[in-house]
């Protein structure tokens, strides 16, 4: 494990975290959060967490995003917040 | 939407690769990273390659809601059966060993593990299957 | 090994099975799915007896998961005290089951009644996984079935406020659910375990770390959510208001029940009342909001226009009830506390059937359009005055006994400026509860102005409810066999034998 | 309503960066949770199990029965979605 | 005291980082208005715990929870967190997925997603 590495994409991540709630649009917001999960999948396979580093690659940065992007087709992109 | 002759080629020769790497990942769960949930996971995630290369109707019509209820009560099915049956030599619930040493066939242990991950990953592609078809049934003609 | 070892993993895995069948079969044709589901609940409550009664005769019941015994595997423990808790969801679960069949017929369109006992059956197997499990991130995972069902099935009444409903319940639901899992964080940083009972042996040596105390704090927010305890409690109205009538007897009695339960278990069999009193003192403080939440429950039922939500609130007031014997901690308060469990699930399932049946026939819950409903519906009027006069605590019902277990709880822990509370709460039961029964009896309305017909629902509706009303008053009078089950239960969670 | 929010968050913050002081150091082998069960995981797993990957030996066989439950919310979030969404047919 | 501080730092930054993302996360699910945003709140809310777990897993120069070959000597990081972990992972997912179909659900009937609009909505109904 390299600290610094670890401490970059952190800090990184919580970049991204506030991105994905306070932007406007919904669809971008939910890229935010795919990148942020991918991010997160990064730290943990680093942290030598293998199988649960797959598993947020698939599902967090997969599913969940697809999930989102189909129920914003649904709804509507626009936010207020 | 517009068809695109290329994402459509493209995806029929993608989707067979996708679906032998997730086989890969459940069954190659107990040797390395993987396992029954990212297999099915990823098996799941060539089918959304389909819906959104060929449009869900496509898809649908192949691989219809009935077999999707079958699979997703059969993964389940898998597991706690095989759960039970550990109870005939005189085990606890889900205590494979007792299965290993009534049969005395060595690493039977592993086996039943795959076949366990199997059961997960076979329950969750077609969950996750049709939580994508229902959400992205828009009800109109357009997908 | 005989197959009643085995009794404790059927009461899961065998329902789970179930589930799947009812998918299946009713792929094939509908009508399969309510009698597997009535036989499967049954033959769960049968099996619960069998245990309950094992456990009185022999101890605690252990069932090692996998043959793996605990610091490496999960556990299901079946004591005296959650062996009483299972075998009273479970009888609920019957009634609510057998209930269930019309008022689904009604209420929720035929091509959903597949999904709706699937997700029935699996929110009943989520909850009795809760109760019996040994392991404290296993209660998580059941837990969260329970819930994704519990949102399914409030939305399931497919009016557009229900959907709103669910989702608040889950917003907040998940809040609990990410809190609870942050607290098993801490105590499993601070122990390294994940059994209860190896926790709780392990607890002692590190309890003046930060660690625990937080773990401890996010485990009971987390679980009082959940149970809708007073001032977390706003998800709640509105989800028993909107979801459908079979829906809302299963989650008043069952769910919030089972919640109760486990914040019990977090508190007295992993923390012990050691912590709680001596090391981290936070009685006082549960024993003041749960008198809030009493009096506050019931005199915002007293408001309400609506007969559900006023039902709704008076949960929140009885679990209040519950919370009380937590707060005070000692031997004949638990008494009160766990008799009260099963006295309110019993008595606010009655009550809901009411309300059930009045929206079953009428079409509405408005108390301003039940004006001499009473004239109509004589039995289902009598059936709520029954369990009406339980809940405001007459004798000899069994609301009564466990209020006069608090009370005396309460007196002997010198907290009598609370008893006198307790007290006064239940006055205000009176006023709601009379509000509805003046309605009923003494107003205009329904006056037979359309014909001498009555409006009585249907047998398989009418006996679930009569079977609980009748049951406030025989638990009541045979209060002495409860207690040989219950006496135990409360001197187990103090840490006796 | 963002003030109510904040405050909460706040309050809940307080509590974990509190908690956060006491917990063990962050990559510490002798950490509780890594010298008890950890570790027994760690040296038991291939002897009992035979199987390489350790994750996949505790979450099909130590802890299995999680992972059943872990299959049942899958399975009820997919009926959940087809009670709510689902137009026609026969779920 | 500036190097007791570098040790401290050393010695929690992960915790902090995942307890700053879950406060971020909970401030979403709480204070924002629209329903996507609060269930991309919950979201990382829930990321952010998993991390707290996987950083209560880590061991200092550890390997992946995989055995190595017969005869190396390895120090392994602690494998149970990523069980928890893999088991709540779907969880998450589940309740994402029943949340967003009640969105769904709630923009057919009233038309808006917006909790101050839906407000609005049920007052004029």
């Amino acid at each position: 494990m390299i600290w610094e590495l670890d401490f970059a994409l952190l800090i990184f991540m919580i970049f991204c975290a506030i991105a994905a709630i306070t932007v406007r649009d919904l669809l971008h917001a939910t890229i935010i959060l795919s990148a942020y999960s991918l991010i997160m999948a990064v730290i943990w396979s680093e942290m030598n967490a293998v199988d649960v580093a797959f598993t947020e690659a698939a599902v967090g940065a997969g599913i969940t995003t697809v999930l989102f992007i189909a129920a914003i087709a649904r709804t509507g992109r626009r936010s207020s917040d | 939407m517009r068809r695109n002759v290329i994402i459509k080629t493209v995806s029929r020769f993608l989707v067979p690769f996708i679906q032998v790497y997730a086989l890969y990942v459940i069954v190659h769960g107990a040797l390395g990273a993987g396992g029954g949930f990212q297999g099915g996971v990823v098996f799941a995630a060539s089918f959304i390659l389909m819906i959104i290369a060929f449009g869900l109707t496509c898809v649908r019509e192949r691989f219809n809601y009935k077999w999707i209820v079958m699979l997703s009560a059969l993964g389940i099915t898998i597991y706690a059966t095989i759960g039970l049956l550990c109870l005939i030599p005189g085990g606890n619930y889900l205590e494979y060993g007792s299965i290993e040493a009534l049969l005395g066939i060595p690493h039977l242990h592993g086996y039943l593990i795959d076949a366990v991950e199997i059961g997960i990953g076979i329950t969750v592609m077609a969950t996750m299957t049709s939580i994508i078809y229902d959400m992205g049934d828009t009800g109109g003609e357009s997908s | 090994m005989t197959l009643i070892d085995h009794l404790p993993v059927f009461l899961i895995a065998i329902p789970i099975l179930a589930s799947l069948l009812i998918l299946v079969a009713g792929w094939w044709d509908r009508r399969f799915c309510y009698p597997i589901s009535l036989v499967t609940i049954l033959s769960q409550f049968g099996a619960a007896v069998i245990i309950l009664a094992q456990v009185m005769r022999e101890g605690t019941v252990r069932y090692y998961l996998g043959g793996w015994a605990p610091p490496l595997g999960i556990e299901l423990a079946i004591d005296s005290f959650n062996g009483f808790i299972l075998a009273t969801i479970l009888l609920l679960s019957v009634a609510t089951v057998i209930y269930a069949r019309k008022s689904v017929e009604h209420e929720i369109g035929p091509e959903k009644t597949i999904a709706f006992y699937v997700l029935f059956q699996l929110l009943v197997t989520g909850l009795v996984g809760m109760t019996i499990t040994g392991d404290i991130f296993n209660l998580y995972v059941f837990l969260e079935i329970s819930s994704i069902a519990a949102y399914a099935l409030i939305a399931s009444a497919r009016k557009p406020r229900s959907y709103l409903a669910s989702f608040n319940y889950l917003i907040l639901g998940s809040i609990a659910g990410g809190f609870i899992l942050i607290g098993t964080g801490n105590l499993y940083a601070a122990t390294g375990a994940l059994n209860m009972l190896d926790i709780a042996r392990l607890l002692p040596a590190s309890f003046e770390l930060a660690t625990v105390h937080a773990g401890f704090l996010f485990l009971v927010i987390g679980y009082s959510i959940k149970a809708a305890f007073f001032p977390l409690h706003i998800w709640l109205p509105d989800a028993y208001a909107e979801s459908p009538s079979a829906v809302t007897i299963l989650i008043s009695t069952v769910m919030s029940k089972v919640s109760v339960y486990a914040l019990f278990r977090i508190i007295f069999t992993i923390f012990t009342t050691a912590y709680i009193v001596d090391v981290f003192p936070v009685t006082g403080f549960i024993l003041f909001i749960a008198t809030v939440a009493m009096i506050a429950g019931a005199v915002i039922a007293i408001a309400q226009s609506d007969l559900k939500r006023m039902l709704a609130y008076s949960s929140i007031s009885q679990i209040g009830y519950i919370m009380f014997a937590l707060g005070v901690a000692n031997q004949i308060a638990l008494e009160g506390g766990i008799l009260h469990i099963l006295g309110h699930a019993v008595m606010k399932g009655c009550l809901f059937m009411v309300a059930g049946l009045i929206i079953y026939r009428v079409g509405t819950s408005r108390l301003s359009d039940l004006g001499g409903i009473a004239k109509v519906m004589p039995i289902s009027c009598a059936a709520f005055a029954l369990a009406g006069a339980s809940m405001i605590g007459i004798p000899p019902t069994i609301g009564f006994m466990s209020k006069y277990y608090l009370v005396l709880g309460a007196l002997e822990a010198g907290h009598w400026v609370y008893a006198a509370i307790l007290l006064l709460g239940s006055l205000l039961a009176v006023g709601y509860i009379w509000r509805f029964i003046e309605i009923a009896y003494f107003r205009d309305g329904h006056d037979g102005g359309s014909g001498a017909r009555t409006l009585e629902a249907p047998a398989s509706m009418l006996a679930p409810m009569v079977a609980l009303a009748l049951l406030c008053l025989l638990l009541g009078i045979f209060v002495e066999g409860l207690m040989e089950i219950v006496g135990p239960a409360a001197s187990l969670l103090l840490g006796g034998a | 309503m963002k003030l109510k929010a904040l405050l909460a968050v706040a309050f809940i913050g307080i509590i974990l960066f509190w908690a956060a002081g006491d917990l063990p150091a962050f990559g510490d082998p002798e950490a509780p949770a890594t010298r008890y069960t950890g570790k027994l995981y760690v040296d038991l797993a291939l002897s009992d199990i035979g199987v390489e990957n350790i994750v996949a030996a505790i979450l099909a066989s130590y802890r299995g029965f999680d992972t059943l439950g872990e299959v049942v919310v899958i399975f009820t979030a997919g009926i959940s979605v087809a009670l709510l969404l689902r137009r026609g047919g026969r779920l | 005291m500036i190097g007791s501080f570098y040790e401290l730092f050393f010695a929690r930054y992960n915790y902090w980082m995942a307890i700053i993302l879950m406060l971020i996360g909970l401030y979403a699910l709480i204070a924002k208005q629209n329903l996507v945003k609060k269930l991309i709140g919950l979201n990382i809310f829930q990321t952010a715990i998993f991390l707290f777990y996987i950083s209560l897993g880590e061991v200092r120069g550890g390997t992946a929870p995989i055995y190595l070959p017969e005869g190396v000597d390895a120090l392994y990081v602690n494998p149970l967190p990523h069980v928890l972990i893999l088991t709540a992972i779907v969880v998450g997912v589940s309740v994402t997925a029943v949340g967003l179909s009640l969105i769904v659900r709630i923009h057919e009937e009233y038309g808006v997603i917006d909790e101050a609009e839906l407000l609005q909505e049920l007052r004029r109904r």
